[in-house]
């Protein structure tokens, strides 16, 4: 069963640790990802899911366990920088938007294509790039905002330049940190088609608490809680779960 | 405007060396204002031009070229440290200019248009160790210096000189710190250490600038007395022993051409102006301030005498200029641009003056090319006509360097 | 000065002079029917005690400005004590800043804000906080280095000495702090934040409690007992709440009058009757 | 036997006033010989006077080593000065009224100096006073003048004090190590009693036995080396540790009050050196007032100006505060820019008031001096220094841990705006914490007058370590702020000895960039998220 | 949608070219003045005008190079100053060689320095530096490698912020502390001094000052473009994305270590041009060009221009450096209270800069009673 999983997963976490000044963020989390899924994963605040995604991008080292990507590379060995260009793609819990930058300047910096400062240095602009840019901000509707400098966006208009940066990034594994938070039900059912229609050719990992959204996404739930894997399943599988509805989603 | 003769100033104010170099801005000041009362030269007035280089050597520099091309000044007195000194020597020698330069240095230097008031390592360094070994019987040398070259160059000769007075190297020991070093305690206890084997030991001091308050702090914490092991400087004078609590340093030695201990009326005249100056009676005297009296009135001296302040002629009128100096004698400028001195040893005593010890029977002509170093002992100086040299190989008989430039001129 | 038009026949009733009146709701024990039971212990009463005013905060046309940009156009508001009065509205239409405006954080360039009475207009934010204005900020702004019981602590500051302790009910509506008392506060989850965002501000016992979107990023469970706790708080009625939120369920379970605002401006308002779902939805969608 | 004593020097007197005339003469004579110019003549002059048992021979030395010695050149008569300024002939101790005329001092340097040391020494190695016994001892120890010798056992005979008379056996064995003529078996006893002394002076006099004595000498004297060598190694470390953590508590005293406003507030303070420099001028001036009014507080001038100079520094602080820092926040890389004005500005300032040079700062009585604790020297001024150091910073942590204002100070430096959404009357804290790190770098300035020049270049000195001493520990760690200032304090001290000062210094810099890669946020860096991010 | 412009034009901006077009406009004159005018002329620019101007061209040159990294990459560098003084040490180098036997000694190899300190022959470093293509080289390498070491090393290990700006100026002084020793070779505290001549012609003379001062000129306008080629390409871009949010540009795939060395070597690089050129129209190079407190004070010419502009750092180091020399003429007892208040003054009114005095708006402002911009939970993190 781990030998299929491990060839067939595009992500693939077995027992990882992390532990903060002796706090256990994560706990022997193991979870493994098929190619072209979409998960959700949700549990209680504190469950360790952006732990998780910090140790899938690098940014936290885990104490120990593995997690492979394309089934060969070891991501644990690897900088934030790398993985990004393996092709990991992540949006943040909070939005982080290159302040300074026009929303323009910040996709054109997230749109796939070299890192290397040379290229930066002296690649030629192209006009494609330009026409792509367009296209992602008008998708998430920020088009009118072109030019204004990303410090001006209200909290959820960062929210979306967040996600139409990592459109623009367009990566093999999406990590997508409470898209819908701070949007309106319209939005947040906006949002959900917009993932579902990226999740046919991408693989996309998404965390939410916003229940009706992960019902819209109608794929396989994960359930966190303290660490690790508390049950998994269809959502309406997780939300009949009686530690679920305990320790989650309430009564 | 053409009534007056202008005087240049430049000192800095501000910065590091604000602390040595501001009292010879009011010395020069001073001067210029006694000498105007007196009629000022050539029947015009004397105007002082001051700049303040701000301790920075390239705008020393700067400062030099502005005052000679912009002020057109007819001489300069100032720089203090041998950098600020190398930094405008270029400017003096393209424009042409006279600078008079107060304080004691490392020598090994000699321009046509510099004239050195101050001591060579002759004038200071081995009057003061011959008196220590003949008075107190020293066998062992500690020299401890700021790393720089007057330093370096001081304890060069030093050591050349003790070696050759039979003095063992294991009985010698240098030591150098960074400037502005405060932290003395480990050096002190190594002193207090080397001065424990036996033999009579002393510090000879080239320490310099603003670490020299807190090593005599330390020496006076780890009570080193003056009669265990004494410590003679030659850059701790009355003004940086104003900033110091003298009393548990009496005794420590200082080499100087003139302290303002100093008993003759001249001296007393000169303190006295100087604290009405500054209406200030706290004030103390110096040698730099010293220097710069007898630069002053030597350049008077030499423009009255040439009757122009034009600088080639000055230049040459002012080698045999003998003026008074402070200590009850005169002094006299040498035809290698430096000056004759007597040599003063003074020890500290408790209210901050110098208690004169020692004093050469006979004046000291300052010597620009040491004796005691491999590089300089053939050469001499003599900007007379018709040698006209900085730098005369006696053994090759060439006129080197800046000789040899002006004859391709 | 003339109040927008879209607030009349909504709720709102000029009282000529810049004021206005707002149709109080009568639902108060609806609401609580509509939310689980919840039992809350004593919440010691708030500084200023007796205080018990109605129309506390009144927000009268006011303008506000980003450099050259206006983010409010003549918006006009009031909240009352033992009332919970929600801002809606979709992104960028101004509800956060509306919110600055009343707390000080930013400065209005026309208008009228007091609270009772009293002209906040020229008063600091801390001044204002003193006067018993409470902020859950959008972004929670926890101070991250500072431990749990730290950052609750801060909230000492507009107190009498003897008032400076922690309200234990505080611990009851969100046990996790108590957990995590030690911690640094910068080290929390992003909803364990909100969760203290919010015990913080309510250990300055508001007279006037403002919430920016309270529920984002909180795990449902927690957003039930918050709103409970809002419930609650209300009830009490020593205070007014002014809540911003975009998870319309739970506005409209809480809400006693709302205002929906559009490109900063106030274009629906009302009492929770009024509150026509589809109609304020419809402002709420693309 | 102290009555003993006492009835010697009575027979003494008694002796003298039978035989004083003609001794009056004698001494008339020897004491002629300090009326001279040169000062070997001097020096001869002074052994013949403390051998020629003149009664006032004491009186006559003490008043040469005090400059209160003076002679009159027609006659070669020798007077001295009491402290009230009378004369007496030095001969005869009788007041001489009216004052002579045309006196002139009987001149003096360190080689004078010493003799009068050791004749006074020797002197007084019967005074009633032990501490002056055991100082007459000390005199003869260094003088090793084997003429002392008879002098010398008859001291130790009659010694009562133990102290005392170990003194007194060490300055004899002292004697017999070097003098001539001594027998061999003396000398080995000797070797031990020198060997106890166990410090650097015994281990040198025992290498020059060591290099001439008799076989059995010889070995005698290499033992005792050996055992001094490991006593001194281990008391050389413990030295070096000490050195270092002084130097150390230097460095933390600068620094202090910029992990404050620095460290804490986030404000490039460029002018906290002139904040130290401005406490230092307190001192000064609070020595000034001592020293022309109150001479008999002189003691007392610290105490009084470390509060003056926390409110004199805190006050230019909040000023600096209210007038200009105020604007900046939220741009914190103009405060470097401002602050660096500013710093220009007040460095000077007290130049014009206070002039460019040094000004003396005295060290009261409880701060100079040296003691030795089993070979380790520890000069008061140093002790003080780092218990003041240890217990300013102690009081801050206090402060920023457990007062409300504390807390409030570190709310607003990590988030002003909502700090002040929370009720904090930001304007304040800011004006207090910068006043507060002013403060303390005032008091700082106190204690660095005790060591370092007070000039306007003073802050300019301690500004750049006091940056690299807050960064080393820790931006916004009180704590990585005393281990750092520690540390390097150490660590300096650890390398001067190999690297000399100048290397020393360049390889701490050096070790300094290279640890700054293995932990880029200081020793104690902050931790989690909100920093990492 | 922005109008697409040719390469050129959007290189060099407004104030870009108002800038290039003074400085070009300034030296022709500067040096038509000094050359054909007669000294008497009221239009004449004296000599040493001239060379004074090169220093502060220089200085222009050193700015443009600091604001390429702080005001780009939020590398607030304080130990430019050590970059300036290599370059300007190896031109320093290769002028004492030039003095061979003109030296006081006349000893055709060693330096005057070394032989009164008994040296007796010339250390390995000091080959070569005869050459004025190898001291060129030089003068561009040394910086060049030490940037692209301390830099490799220090963004390697991800050091960030203010303790990127105290081990920089930990650099500087430990290179102040090793030069200041006479021991290391390079003149010791008096450094390098009493140059002849450059490349054969006297470097006193009138034309060869005019020479230094065209070509600091020229260096500065090619160094601006250099910098400005490297803002406002997609690699600028990628610059102040880092400057704002490092590890948000990680994320994206980009290498900030590398992006961020690279500018640091090429700014060191110009440094030590400014530093080279610097040297022989000041006429000595000693250790203090290497004190912390210079290279701050590059940082505050920065600053008081308006960072992360360019121009304005140009102009800031010429207008401080300007005051500064008019100053201690003019006022040399008080001048430090001018110059401080000028700084505080700056700060103040000034927040953007001389250059922000002259710029419309085109942004929000920020910061009123901290209501904008985040909080910053690290104190100083830029
Ligand atoms: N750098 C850190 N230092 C200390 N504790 C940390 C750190 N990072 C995370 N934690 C702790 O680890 C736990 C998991 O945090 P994480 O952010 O992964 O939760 P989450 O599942 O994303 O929660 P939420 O839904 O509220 O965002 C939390 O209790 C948090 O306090
Ligand atoms: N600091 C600022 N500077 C300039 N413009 C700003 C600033 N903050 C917000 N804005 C602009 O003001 C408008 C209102 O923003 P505000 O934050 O009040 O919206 P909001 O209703 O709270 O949105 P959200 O639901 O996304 O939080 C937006 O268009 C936004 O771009
Ligand atoms: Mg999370
Ligand atoms: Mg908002």
């Amino acid at each position: 069963m781990l030998n299929t999983t491990l060839t067939s997963a595009l992500l693939y976490l077995d027992g990882v640790n992390v532990t903060f000044d002796g706090f256990r963020a994560l706990n022997n989390l193991s979870l493994a990802l098929a190619p072209n899924e979409m998960r959700a994963i949700i549990g209680p605040n504190g469950a360790g899911k952006t732990t998780m995604m910090d140790v899938i991008t690098g940014k936290t080292r885990p104490d120990e366990g593995d997690v492979m990507f394309g089934g060969t590379v070891d991501l644990t060995k690897l900088d934030e920088a790398a993985i990004a260009e393996l092709g990991i793609g992540r949006k943040f819990q909070k939005p982080t938007v290159f302040e300074s930058h026009t929303v323009a300047d910040n996709i054109r910096l997230a749109l796939k294509g070299e890192r290397g400062p040379w290229s930066a240095l002296f690649g030629a602009r192209n006009h494609i790039a330009d026409e792509n840019i367009d296209k992602v901000l008008e998708k998430v509707r920020l088009i009118e905002h072109r030019e204004r400098p990303a410090a001006d966006l209200s909290h959820g208009q960062k929210q979306w330049l967040e996600i139409a940066m990592l459109l623009a990034q367009d990566p093999k594994l999406l990590l997508v940190d409470e898209p819908v938070a701070g949007m309106t039900d319209a939005e947040t059912e906006e949002t959900a088609r917009l993932l579902r229609e990226i999740a046919q050719d991408h693989t996309v990992i998404v965390v939410e608490h916003d229940m009706a959204f992960v019902r819209d996404l109608d794929c396989k739930v994960t359930v966190l809680h303290e660490g690790s894997v508390l049950a998994e399943g269809s959502i309406d599988t997780v939300s009949a779960n009686e530690r679920v509805i305990e320790v989650y989603l309430g009564r | 405007a053409d009534d007056t003769i202008k005087v240049g100033v430049l000192h800095s104010l501000s910065g590091t060396m604000a602390i040595s170099e501001t009292t010879l801005k009011d010395v020069m000041l001073m001067l210029i204002e006694e000498q105007n009362k007196k009629g000022g030269v050539l029947g015009k007035k004397l105007e002082a031009v001051v700049v303040d280089p701000a301790s920075n050597w390239p705008l020393f520099a700067e400062k030099a070229r502005e005052l000679l091309t912009k002020d057109k000044v007819a001489a300069v007195f100032g720089a203090w440290t041998s950098v600020s000194r190398k930094s405008v020597l270029p400017v003096f020698e393209e424009l042409n200019g006279i600078l008079f330069y107060p304080v004691q240095y490392e020598g090994e230097e000699s321009s046509r248009n510099i004239f050195y008031t101050g001591a060579a390592p002759n004038q200071q360094a081995i009057p003061a160790v011959d008196y220590l070994m003949e008075n107190e019987g020293v066998q062992r040398w500690v020299l401890a210096g700021t790393d720089y070259v007057y330093p370096r160059t001081t304890n060069k000769i030093l050591e050349a000189y003790l070696q050759q007075k039979g003095v063992k190297a294991e009985d010698i020991m240098i030591n150098y710190t960074p400037f502005g070093h405060s932290d003395w305690q480990t050096i002190v206890a190594d002193i207090k250490k080397f001065g424990s084997a036996g033999k009579k030991t002393a510090v000879v001091s080239t320490i310099n600038g603003d670490a020299n308050v807190p090593f005599y702090k330390e020496l006076a914490n780890q009570g080193i007395k003056a009669t265990d092991i004494p410590v003679v400087a030659f850059s701790v004078g009355e003004e940086e022993l104003a900033g110091i609590d003298t009393k548990p340093l009496v005794g420590h030695l200082a080499a100087w051409n003139y302290f303002q201990s100093v008993d003759v009326p001249e001296n007393a005249a000169f303190i006295k102006a100087w604290k009405a100056f500054t209406k200030n009676d706290k004030r103390v005297s110096n040698d730099p301030m010293e220097a710069h009296y007898i630069g002053f009135n030597m350049w008077v001296k030499a423009v009255e005498k040439a009757g122009t302040t034009d600088p080639d002629k000055v230049i040459d009128a002012l080698i045999g200029v003998s003026v008074p100096n402070l200590s009850g004698g005169s002094s006299a400028m040498m035809p290698n641009h430096h000056i004759t001195k007597p040599v003063l040893i003074g020890e500290i005593q408790d209210n901050g003056q110098f208690n004169i010890v020692s004093q050469t029977p006979g004046l000291v002509v300052g010597d620009e090319w040491s004796d005691y170093l491999e590089g300089s002992k053939d050469l001499i100086s003599d900007w007379r006509a018709p040698l006209s040299c900085g730098n005369f190989n006696v053994k090759t008989g060439k006129c080197g360097g800046q000789g040899a430039q002006a004859a391709a001129k | 000065m003339p109040l927008p038009l879209a607030g009349r026949g909504r709720g709102w009733e000029p009282l000529g002079n810049g004021r206005i009146k707002i149709n109080l709701p009568s639902f108060v024990a609806e609401s609580v029917h509509r939310l689980p039971s919840f039992t809350p212990t004593p919440y010691p009463s708030p500084q200023g005690g007796g205080a018990k005013a109605l129309a506390m905060l009144t927000v009268d046309a006011i303008d506000l400005h980003y450099g050259a940009a206006q983010a409010l156009r003549g918006v006009s508001l009031a909240a009352e004590t033992g009332k919970v009065t929600c801002v809606l509205g979709r992104n960028g239409v101004g509800k956060t800043s509306l919110l600055r405006a009343i707390v000080g954080q930013q400065p209005i360039s026309h208008g009228a804000i007091s609270l009772d009475g009293q002209d906040l207009k020229r008063l600091p934010p801390y001044e204002r906080a003193r006067r018993g204005i409470a902020f859950v900020p959008q972004g929670r702004e926890i101070f991250p280095l500072l431990s749990v019981r730290e950052n609750l602590e801060t909230g000492f500051a507009p107190l009498k000495r003897r008032d400076q302790s922690i309200p234990e009910d505080i611990f009851n509506l969100f046990p996790v702090l108590k957990d995590m008392l030690h911690r640094r506060g910068g080290d929390l989850s992003g909803g364990q934040q909100q969760q203290l965002a919010i015990g913080r501000a309510l250990v300055t016992r508001p007279r006037l409690l403002v919430l920016d979107e309270p529920t984002e990023g909180i795990q449902p469970s927690v957003i039930k007992d918050i709103g409970r706790a809002i419930d609650y708080l209300r009830n009490k009625g020593d205070m007014a709440i002014l809540l911003v939120e975009q998870y319309f369920e739970f506005a409209r379970d809480l809400c006693d009058s709302f205002a929906v605002m559009e490109r900063g401006q106030v274009v629906l308002a009302g009492t929770r009757a009024e509150m026509v779902d589809a109609e304020v939805r419809r402002k709420l969608s693309v | 036997m102290s009555s003993m004593i006492r009835l010697l020097s009575l027979l003494g007197i008694l002796v003298a006033a039978v035989v004083q005339p003609a001794l009056a003469q004698d001494a008339k004579a020897t004491f002629a010989t300090l009326a001279t110019d040169n000062y070997a003549d001097i020096e001869k002059g002074i052994g013949a006077i403390a051998e020629s048992g003149a009664p006032t021979a004491e009186a006559v030395l003490n008043a040469l080593g005090d400059n209160r010695l003076l002679y009159r050149p027609s006659d070669k008569a020798l007077f001295y000065k009491d402290a009230s300024g009378a004369f007496h002939d030095a001969a005869t101790g009788a007041v001489v009224t009216p004052a002579p005329t045309g006196l002139k001092p009987v001149r003096l340097n360190n080689r004078v100096r010493r003799a009068v040391e050791a004749a006074v020494g020797t002197l007084t190695l019967m005074s009633p006073e032990a501490a002056k016994r055991r100082q007459a001892a000390e005199a003869v120890f260094r003088s090793r003048d084997a003429a002392t010798l008879p002098a010398l056992a008859k001291a130790i005979a009659a010694e009562r004090d133990d102290g005392v008379k170990q003194a007194l056996r060490q300055a004899q064995a002292a004697i017999f190590l070097t003098a001539d003529g001594i027998a061999d078996s003396d000398r080995i006893a000797a070797v031990d009693i020198v060997a106890a002394r166990g410090d650097q002076d015994a281990r040198s006099m025992l290498i020059q036995v060591a290099g001439r004595g008799s076989p059995v000498l010889k070995l005698a004297a290499e033992t005792a080396i050996e055992a001094i060598d490991r006593r001194l190694a281990i008391a050389a470390t413990v030295q070096n540790i000490w050195y270092g953590l002084s130097l150390g508590s230097v460095l933390l005293l600068a620094a202090i009050g910029l992990a404050i406003t620095f460290g804490v507030m986030g404000i490039i303070n460029m002018a906290h050196g002139e904040m130290v420099m401005i406490g230092a001028y307190t001192t000064f001036v609070v020595q000034e007032i001592c020293r022309t009014r109150f001479p008999g507080l002189f003691d007392w001038s610290l105490p009084v100006a470390l509060p003056l100079a926390f409110l004199v520094a805190g006050g230019v602080g909040a000023l600096i505060e209210r007038l200009v820092i105020r604007h900046l926040y939220g741009r914190p890389l103009e405060t470097l820019l401002a602050t660096w004005g500013i710093s220009l500005i007040l460095q000077q300032a007290v130049r014009s008031i206070f002039g460019p040079t040094n000004r003396e700062v005295g060290a009261p009585s409880y701060m100079s001096g040296a003691f030795d604790v089993m070979g380790v020297t520890i000069t008061y001024g140093r002790l003080w220094i780092v218990i003041f150091s240890l217990f300013v910073f102690l009081g801050l942590i206090a402060v920023l841990k457990l007062t409300p204002f504390g807390l409030r100070m570190r709310a607003v430096t990590q988030n002003r705006r909502m700090a002040s959404a929370m009720g904090i009357r930001t304007p304040r804290v800011d004006m207090l914490a910068f006043a507060l790190g002013s403060g303390i770098a005032g008091i700082a300035g106190v204690a660095l007058s005790q060591i370092d020049n007070v000039s306007p270049n003073l802050g300019q000195s301690y500004i750049i370590d006091s940056f690299m001493v807050v960064v080393f520990g820790g931006v916004g760690n009180l704590w990585g702020t005393f281990v750092s200032a520690l540390t390097l304090g150490v660590a300096n001290k650890f390398l001067e000895p190999y690297a000399g000062a100048v290397l020393g210094k360049i390889l701490l810099l050096v070790f300094l960039i290279l640890f700054i890669q293995k932990r880029p946020r200081g020793l104690f860096a902050l931790k989690g998220r909100s920093v990492e991010a | 949608m922005m109008t697409r412009q040719p390469f050129i034009l959007t290189l060099i901006d407004g104030k870009g070219r108002i800038f290039l077009g003074i400085l070009v406009a300034v030296t022709v004159l500067v040096a038509a003045s000094n050359l054909m005018l007669p000294p008497t002329s009221a239009l004449h620019v004296p000599t040493y005008a001239v060379s004074l101007m090169g220093k502060y061209l220089c200085y222009a040159l050193l700015a443009v190079a600091l604001d390429l990294v702080w005001g780009y990459c939020g590398i607030l560098s304080l130990g430019h100053g050590a970059f300036f003084a290599l370059g300007g040490y190896a031109m320093g180098m290769y002028l004492m060689r030039q003095i061979g036997t003109r030296g006081v000694y006349g000893n055709p190899v060693l330096p005057d320095f070394m032989v009164f300190l008994n040296w007796q022959e010339l250390p390995w470093y000091w080959y070569g530096f005869s050459s004025f293509p190898f001291a060129m080289l030089m003068v561009v390498l040394v910086p060049g490698l030490l940037a692209f070491v301390f830099g490799w090393l220090a963004f390697r290990s991800r050091v960030t912020g203010v303790y990127l700006s105290i081990i920089t100026q930990a650099m500087t002084f430990a290179l102040l502390l090793a030069f200041f020793r006479n021991d290391m070779g390079f003149g010791g505290n008096n450094g390098l001094t009493d140059f002849k001549d450059l490349l054969g012609f006297n470097i006193q003379a009138q034309g060869m000052r005019v020479t230094l001062f065209s070509v600091s000129a020229l260096a500065l306008a090619l160094g601006y473009l250099v910098a400005r080629v490297m803002v406002t390409s997609t690699y600028g871009k990628v610059l102040i994305a880092i400057r704002d949010a490092e590890s948000r540009a990680r994320f994206l795939g980009y290498r900030v270590e590398h992006y961020k060395l690279l500018a640091f070597t090429v700014s060191a690089m110009m440094a030590g041009i400014a530093g080279a050129l610097y040297v022989p129209q000041v006429g000595i190079i000693n250790p203090q060009e290497f004190a912390p407190a210079n290279s701050i004070e590059a940082v505050i010419w920065v600053a008081v221009g308006g960072r992360g502009t360019l121009v304005g750092a140009a102009l800031g180091a010429v207008v401080v450096n300007f005051a500064k020399t008019w100053l201690t003429g003019a006022l040399p007892e008080i001048w430090l209270f001018a110059l401080g208040a000028l700084f505080v003054v700056v700060t103040l009114y000034m927040p953007k800069g001389i250059l922000g005095l002259f710029q419309t708006f085109t942004r929000r402002r920020r910061a009123d009673d901290g209501v904008a911009g985040t909080p910053v939970p690290q104190p100083a993190a830029e």
